[in-house]
C-alpha cells in the first residue's frame, strides 16, 4: 500500500482570484509580510500496487486523466510507502 | 520600435508570420496599403483579432445586413454592447446573446462561466442592471465520458459564475445531438433594465478626454482569443490552450454595481466592456464610432505579470475590465466611486482628434494606425454558396405508422433532448433579487419588473434538426416557436437577440445554409414584428472537417402588461377542457421518433406558414387576455403527445385525451407540425374559444379533458392507443439526464 | 422596528432581504455598508445571502473579519436580533457567533429549489408565528450548504431547543437534518434556506413571512416591557 | 524571504464528500487499487519575516484565523527559505 500526495496549482500565469482575496484578507488582518499567495488542491490517496514503479505509473495517468486539468493546472505528486 | 525579440516588419512579410495569426495574404497587403508602410509585429496583432470574424463579421455581415433591425419598440438596435427595446413607462430592455463555444469545448468549466461574464458586461456596459441570463446548450449524446465531463463543467462554470454576480439563471435550452460530438455550443443571453434616459453608448467623444481603464489587471491571458474563435477545432487547439481565461466572478459583481454607479456620474461619456480583442477593440471602436482617436500610454495599464508586451497587453483578453472615456477635469470623481467599490482604475490615455489609434510603451510609439481601418475597414467577403448535396442524398426508409405509441411516448420522455432539464436548471440559482414569477420549466420563464404592473418573458430556441433539413424553414421555426413559448406566458413578443453558430463559411455548403437560414429568420421576424437587435455570429464550428448543424439560436424577450395575464404550461384543474389549436400534419422528418427510432436525419423538415403562425400567437394571446386560458403550452419536440404529457407532469393531475383524425395513431401524437399550442380552458368557456378560433381562421380542436386521476390516456378515433401512470411517465422524463451522467 | 441589512462585497440577496423586511413586515429598513462600525440605532441586523468576497478560501471566512462584524458582535451583546441567511448563515458560523460550520453539498452541486422545512422550536424570536411541527416552503440556493457539528455541540443543540429548522427533504446532507439554528440566548438564527424569498404569493410561497413576523412581534414584546 | 505551504484538510471525523467522489470517478476508470481519497487545500505563500521563527509564528496565527476553519479542517505547513 502506497501513500500518494498529490498537490494540484493553477499554471503561474493563470489568474487565481482566490489567492488574491486571501492575500488582501491577510493583509487586512496585518500580515503584510505576505506577498504572494497561491491557491491549489491537495490530495492524500491510498493506492494499492505491486511497486513502486506501478504506482508511480498510476499516479501520473490519473493525475493527467483526472485529477488535474492540464489547461490550467500542473500537478506533482509524492509516493511514500504506507506504514501499515 | 519593435520589442526587442519581436520579428521585424520585413521578416513579419518575407516569412509570412501574418498567417498564424489568421491574416491571408491580400488581408496583410490591405494592411500595408491603409497604413503606407509594413506594420510592426503588434499592428499586425492589432488588425489580425480586429479584422477576424468574430470582432469584424466578415464573413456575416451581407446576411446579417437583411435582417430587419427597426421597429417602434426599437430604441437601438444591432451596434452597440447590446440592443435596447421600449418596454413604456420609460423603462427599456437591454439585451444580447453571445457564443462562448471554442473556449468551452477546451476548457468547459472556465469557458462557459466566462461567457456569462462576457454577456453580462455587454448588457451593463449600456448602463443597465443585469435582471436575467439564459444559456443555449449543445452536446454529442451522453454516452461518452467526454461528453458527459463537457457537459458537467459547461453547466457547473454557468452556476459558478451567474450564482456568484448574483442574476438569476431562468431558462435555457439543451439539444443533444451527435453533431456537437466535437464542437459543443455555449450560448448566453443577458437581459438587463434600464431607464431610457440612462441609456450609456460606448463612444470616445471630446478631444483631450481621459482614457480609463477599470477592473481586473491585464495578464497574458486569452491572447489571440477573438482569433481562435474564429478557427476550426483540431487537436492543435489544445496547444493554443494558454488562450482560455479564468473568470472572476466576484470582481464581476463588483464592476457591476460600480459601473451602474458611474452612469449616473455626468463626467462618464462613454463605455464599454473589453470584451473578445480586449483592449484594441474597445479602444477602437469607441475612437472610430466618435469620429476621434485614442493615444495610450501603455506603461500605466495594471498588468498582472511582470515584461508584458505592447501586443500581449492590446491583445489580452483578460476578463471583467471595462475601458471609460471620461470628462478632462472628473477623473478623481470616477475613480473615487472605483474605490469605494474596492477596484483598481487608470488613467491611461486620451481622446485625440486625429483618427489614430497611437500606442507607446516605455517612451516609444509601439503602434500608430488609423482606428477606423481596424474598427470599420475590415475586408468583407461575399462567399459563394451553394444547396448541399447532403439534401437530394438517398434517405433511410422507416415506417412511422408501424411505431407502437405507448413504448413511443415512454421512450421520447426519456431522450435527455426532451427530457426535463430540472438536473440543469436546478444548479442555477434562478430566484435571486426575487422577481422571477415563472422559474424555468414553463414555455418562457417570466420576471416582474418591480415597481410596475408588467413583467418581462424570455425564451430561447432553436431546432437544429430542422434547420440541417431546411435552412429556410427551420430559421423560420426557430423564431416562431420562441415568439409561441413568450406568448404562451401571457406576453407580446417584442425583440429578438439570435446567435448564429454555423461551421467553416469558406464551405459553399455552409454558406447555404447560413443564407438561407437567416432569410428564414427574416422573414419570421417581419411577419411576427419582433426585430433583431443585437447577436452574434460564431463559425468554423467544425471538427475534423465536419460542420455542425447550422444553429442559429433565437433569444426572444416579450413584455407582460399586466401581471394576471401570467399563464404557465402546467395543469390547474380537473374538470377543464384541453383545446389544440392549429394543425397536425404528417410531418415526421426531423422528429425526435424519427431519430430515435433510425438513428438519422432526413426528409422534409415541418414546413411553417408566417401567416398562420402570426394568427395562432393573436388568438392565444387575445384569449389569455380574456381570462379564459388556465394553462397553456406549444407544441415542439415530440409532438402533441409529449406536450400533453409535460402540462401534466407536476399539476397533481392527469388527462384523457381522445382525438379523431385520418393519421395514423404515432403520427397524430408524434408528428412536429409547427405552429400548434394546447390550451386549458374551463368546459363553459369552450364555445368561447371556439368562436373565437373561427373567427381568427385558427383551426382549434377539443382533444380531451384534465382528471384528477394521475393517469394519462390517449385514444384515437374510439381506440385506446396509450394508457398510462403519470408517475411513471413523470419518473423517466424526470430521471433522464441526471440519469445519462452518472455512470 | 428599525432594522439594517449589512452589504459585504459580493452580497446579492441583499435587495431580496430588504424588500422582505421592509414591504413584508413595514420595517424601517436600511442598507448598511460592510465599512460600518455602529449598528447601535438598529433594533434587527440582517445578514443576507451571496458570495462574500467570492466565497473564495471557505464561505463566510473572509467576511467575518469586515469591520461591521465588531458591531454586530456589540448587537448581539445587546439583545438585538440578528438574522444571518444563507451567506449570512456562512459569516455567523465562521465568525462563531454560532456552533459549527457548513461546507460543500453533498453532491457536490449548487441547489437551487424550494424545500419543506419543519419548524422544529416555534418557541423562538423568529419563529413564534409558526405551530410546533408546521411543514413550510421555503427556497434553498446554496452550493455549500452541509451542516456539521461535532457530537458534543449537536447533543447541546437538541438539549436547548436551539434547532428551529429541519429539512424533511435534505438538499446537502447535513447533520441531523439540520437547516437552521438558534443561539443560546435565542437572538441570533442562522439558517441555509431563504424565508424572503418566500414572502409574496407571486413568487410562489408566503411561508417565509411569518419569520419576519415572529421579529417584529418580539420587538414589539420588548418594547412594551421596556415602556413598562 | 520564506516559502510556505500550506495543507489544509478535513478532519477524519468529517465526511468527505469530494474526495470520494474522486475516488468513484477513478474507480470508473479503473484506477480500482485507489482505497481511498481525501482532498484538502494547498496554498503556497511567500512571505517576509526576519528569521524562520517569526514566520513560523506568523504562520501559525494565520492558519488559526483564517485558512483553515478549526471545527472542520486541521492544517500543517512547511517552511523554506527561498532562494532569492
Ligand atoms: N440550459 C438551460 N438553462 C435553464 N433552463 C433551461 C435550460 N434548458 C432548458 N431549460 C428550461 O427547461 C424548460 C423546457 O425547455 P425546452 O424543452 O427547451 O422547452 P420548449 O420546448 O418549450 O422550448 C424551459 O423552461 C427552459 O427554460
Ligand atoms: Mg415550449
Amino acid at each position: 500500500m502506497y501513500t500518494v500526495k498529490v498537490y494540484v496549482t493553477l499554471k503561474p500565469s493563470v489568474l487565481d482570484p482566490q489567492g488574491q482575496a486571501v492575500k488582501d484578507s491577510l493583509h487586512y488582518l496585518d500580515y503584510t509580510g505576505v506577498e504572494d499567495v497561491r491557491m491549489g488542491k491537495y490530495m492524500e490517496l491510498q493506492l494499492r500496487a505491486s511497486d513502486r514503479g506501478e504506482a508511480s505509473k498510476n499516479v501520473e495517468a490519473m493525475c493527467e486523466r483526472l485529477l488535474a486539468n492540464p489547461v490550467i493546472e500542473q500537478y506533482r505528486y509524492e509516493i511514500t510507502e504506507a506504514t501499515s | 520600435m519593435p520589442q526587442s525579440n519581436e520579428p521585424t516588419p520585413e521578416q513579419i512579410r518575407d516569412q509570412k508570420l501574418y498567417s498564424s495569426m489568421g491574416v491571408s495574404d491580400e488581408e496583410f497587403q490591405l494592411i500595408e496599403a491603409l497604413l503606407g508602410r509594413l506594420p510592426n509585429y503588434t499592428e499586425v496583432g492589432l488588425f489580425s483579432v480586429m479584422w477576424s470574424e468574430h470582432c469584424s463579421y466578415k464573413n456575416s455581415k451581407p446576411v446579417l445586413r437583411r435582417f430587419p433591425s427597426h421597429g417602434h419598440q426599437v430604441i437601438q438596435g444591432p451596434g452597440e454592447g447590446a440592443g435596447v427595446v421600449d418596454i413604456g413607462d420609460g423603462q427599456a430592455v437591454v439585451f444580447k446573446m453571445e457564443s462562448h463555444n471554442h473556449p468551452s469545448a477546451i476548457e468547459p468549466y472556465q469557458g462557459a462561466a466566462t461567457g456569462v461574464g462576457g454577456i453580462l458586461r455587454d448588457v451593463f456596459s449600456m448602463g443597465a442592471r443585469p435582471i436575467a441570463l439564459l444559456n443555449s446548450l449543445r452536446f454529442g449524446p451522453l454516452d461518452t465520458p467526454r461528453v458527459k465531463y463537457l457537459f458537467e463543467e459547461v453547466v457547473a462554470g454557468i452556476a459558478g459564475y451567474g450564482n456568484c454576480v448574483g442574476v438569476p439563471t431562468v431558462g435555457g435550452d439543451v439539444y443533444f445531438d451527435p453533431c456537437y460530438t466535437g464542437n459543443p455550443l455555449v450560448n448566453a443571453m443577458c437581459v438587463g433594465l434600464i431607464d431610457q434616459k440612462d441609456v450609456k453608448k460606448g463612444l470616445a467623444a471630446g478631444v483631450g478626454n481621459s482614457v480609463i481603464y477599470v477592473g481586473a489587471s491585464t495578464g497574458r491571458d486569452g491572447i489571440h482569443g477573438a482569433t481562435f474563435a474564429s478557427e476550426e477545432l483540431s487537436d492543435a487547439s489544445e496547444e493554443k490552450r494558454p488562450a482560455v481565461q479564468v473568470g472572476d466572478p466576484f470582481m464581476e459583481k463588483l464592476l457591476l454595481e460600480a459601473c451602474l454607479e458611474l452612469i449616473h456620474c455626468p463626467g462618464l461619456l462613454g463605455i464599454q466592456d473589453m470584451g473578445a480583442a480586449g483592449l484594441v477593440s474597445s479602444s477602437s471602436e469607441m475612437a472610430s464610432k466618435a469620429g476621434t482617436g485614442i493615444a495610450m500610454d501603455l506603461d500605466k495599464v495594471p498588468q498582472r505579470e511582470t515584461g508584458m508586451t505592447p501586443y500581449e497587453m492590446m491583445l489580452s483578453e483578460s476578463q471583467e475590465r471595462m475601458l471609460l472615456v471620461v470628462e478632462k477635469g472628473q477623473e478623481d470623481e470616477i475613480l473615487t466611486v472605483c474605490r469605494q467599490y474596492g477596484l483598481s482604475g487608470a488613467v491611461i490615455g486620451e481622446v485625440i482628434a486625429e483618427k489614430r489609434l497611437r500606442l507607446t510603451h516605455r517612451g516609444q510609439v509601439a503602434a500608430d494606425v488609423p482606428v477606423d481601418a481596424l474598427a470599420e475597414e475590415a475586408p468583407v467577403y461575399q462567399r459563394p454558396a451553394q444547396r448541399p448535396a447532403y439534401l437530394d442524398a438517398p434517405s433511410p426508409s422507416w415506417d412511422p405508422a408501424a411505431e407502437e405509441p405507448e413504448q413511443a411516448l415512454n421512450d421520447l420522455l426519456a431522450l435527455p433532448t426532451i427530457a426535463s432539464k430540472e438536473w440543469v436548471y436546478r444548479q442555477y440559482d434562478h430566484m435571486v433579487r426575487t422577481n422571477t414569477v415563472v422559474a424555468p420549466g414553463s414555455d418562457a420563464a417570466v420576471l416582474r419588473i418591480r415597481g410596475t404592473g408588467k413583467a418581462v418573458a424570455v425564451s430561447s430556441d432553436c431546432n437544429s434538426r430542422y434547420v440541417y433539413l431546411d435552412p429556410r424553414a427551420g430559421g423560420a421555426a426557430a423564431v416562431a416557436e420562441a415568439a409561441r413559448n413568450v406568448v404562451c406566458s401571457g406576453a407580446k413578443p417584442l425583440a429578438v437577440t439570435d446567435c448564429l453558430n454555423y461551421g467553416r463559411p469558406e464551405n459553399p455548403e455552409v454558406f447555404w445554409q447560413l443564407q438561407q437560414s437567416a432569410e428564414g429568420i427574416r422573414q419570421a421576424c417581419l411577419a411576427l414584428d419582433t426585430p433583431v437587435v443585437s447577436g452574434n455570429v460564431s463559425l468554423y464550428n467544425e471538427r475534423e472537417g465536419t460542420a455542425i448543424y447550422p444553429t442559429p439560436v433565437i433569444g426572444l424577450v416579450g413584455l407582460v402588461d399586466d401581471l394576471d395575464w401570467i399563464t404557465t404550461q402546467t395543469l390547474k384543474k380537473a374538470g377543464s377542457s384541453l383545446l389544440l389549436l392549429g394543425e397536425t400534419r404528417n410531418e415526421m422528418g426531423g422528429s425526435q421518433l424519427q431519430y430515435l427510432r433510425t438513428g438519422a436525419n432526413f426528409g422534409p423538415a415541418p414546413q411553417i406558414d408566417l401567416e398562420r403562425e402570426k394568427a395562432l400567437q393573436a388568438l392565444t394571446l387575445s384569449l389569455i387576455h380574456a381570462g379564459v386560458v388556465s394553462a397553456a403550452h406549444d407544441t415542439s419536440e415530440g409532438g402533441l403527445a409529449v406536450a400533453a404529457a409535460e402540462m401534466c407532469f407536476s399539476s397533481g393531475l392527469g388527462a384523457v385525451l381522445s382525438l379523431d383524425s385520418g393519421l395514423a395513431a404515432p403520427i397524430e401524437l408524434f408528428s412536429e407540425s409547427q405552429s400548434r399550442i394546447l390550451l386549458e380552458v374551463d368546459e363553459e368557456s369552450q364555445s368561447f374559444v371556439q368562436q373565437q378560433a373561427q373567427a381568427a381562421g385558427v383551426p382549434c380542436q377539443g382533444i380531451g379533458r384534465v382528471i384528477a386521476d394521475e393517469r394519462f390516456s390517449v385514444s384515437l378515433n374510439g381506440e385506446t392507443v396509450i394508457a398510462c401512470a403519470m408517475d411513471e411517465l413523470e419518473k423517466l422524463w424526470e430521471g433522464a439526464i441526471s440519469c445519462a451522467v452518472t455512470h | 422596528m428599525k432594522l439594517a441589512v449589512v452589504v459585504f462585497p459580493g452580497s446579492n440577496c441583499d435587495v431580496d432581504m430588504y424588500h422582505a423586511a421592509a414591504d413584508g413586515i413595514g420595517a424601517d429598513t436600511s442598507y448598511v455598508s460592510h465599512h460600518c462600525t455602529d449598528l447601535s440605532q438598529y433594533d434587527g441586523i440582517l445578514l443576507p445571502g451571496g458570495f462574500s468576497y467570492g466565497d473564495y478560501l471557505r464561505c463566510g471566512a473572509i467576511a467575518r473579519f469586515s469591520p461591521v462584524m465588531d458591531a454586530v458582535g456589540e448587537a448581539i451583546e445587546r439583545g438585538a436580533l440578528v438574522l444571518g441567511v444563507c451567506n449570512g448563515f456562512q459569516i455567523l458560523l465562521e465568525a462563531g457567533l454560532l456552533p459549527g460550520a457548513v461546507y460543500c453539498n453533498n453532491s457536490l452541486k449548487f441547489h437551487c429549489s424550494p424545500v419543506r422545512l419543519q419548524v422544529v422550536n416555534a418557541d423562538t424570536a423568529f419563529s413564534s408565528q409558526y405551530s410546533e411541527e408546521e411543514s413550510i416552503v421555503v427556497p434553498v440556493a446554496h452550493g455549500e450548504g452541509q451542516y456539521f457539528c461535532d457530537a458534543d455541540i449537536l447533543d447541546d443543540l437538541k438539549k436547548n431547543n436551539q434547532i428551529v429548522f429541519r429539512y424533511q427533504d435534505n438538499p446537502n446532507g447535513s447533520l441531523d437534518n439540520i437547516a437552521g439554528i438558534i443561539n443560546r440566548r435565542g437572538n441570533v438564527l442562522g439558517m441555509m434556506p431563504h424565508p424572503e424569498r418566500a414572502v409574496e404569493g407571486i413568487l410562489g410561497s408566503t411561508d417565509g413571512l411569518p419569520l419576519f413576523q415572529s421579529m417584529l412581534q418580539d420587538w414589539r414584546g420588548s418594547r412594551h416591557a421596556a415602556v413598562e
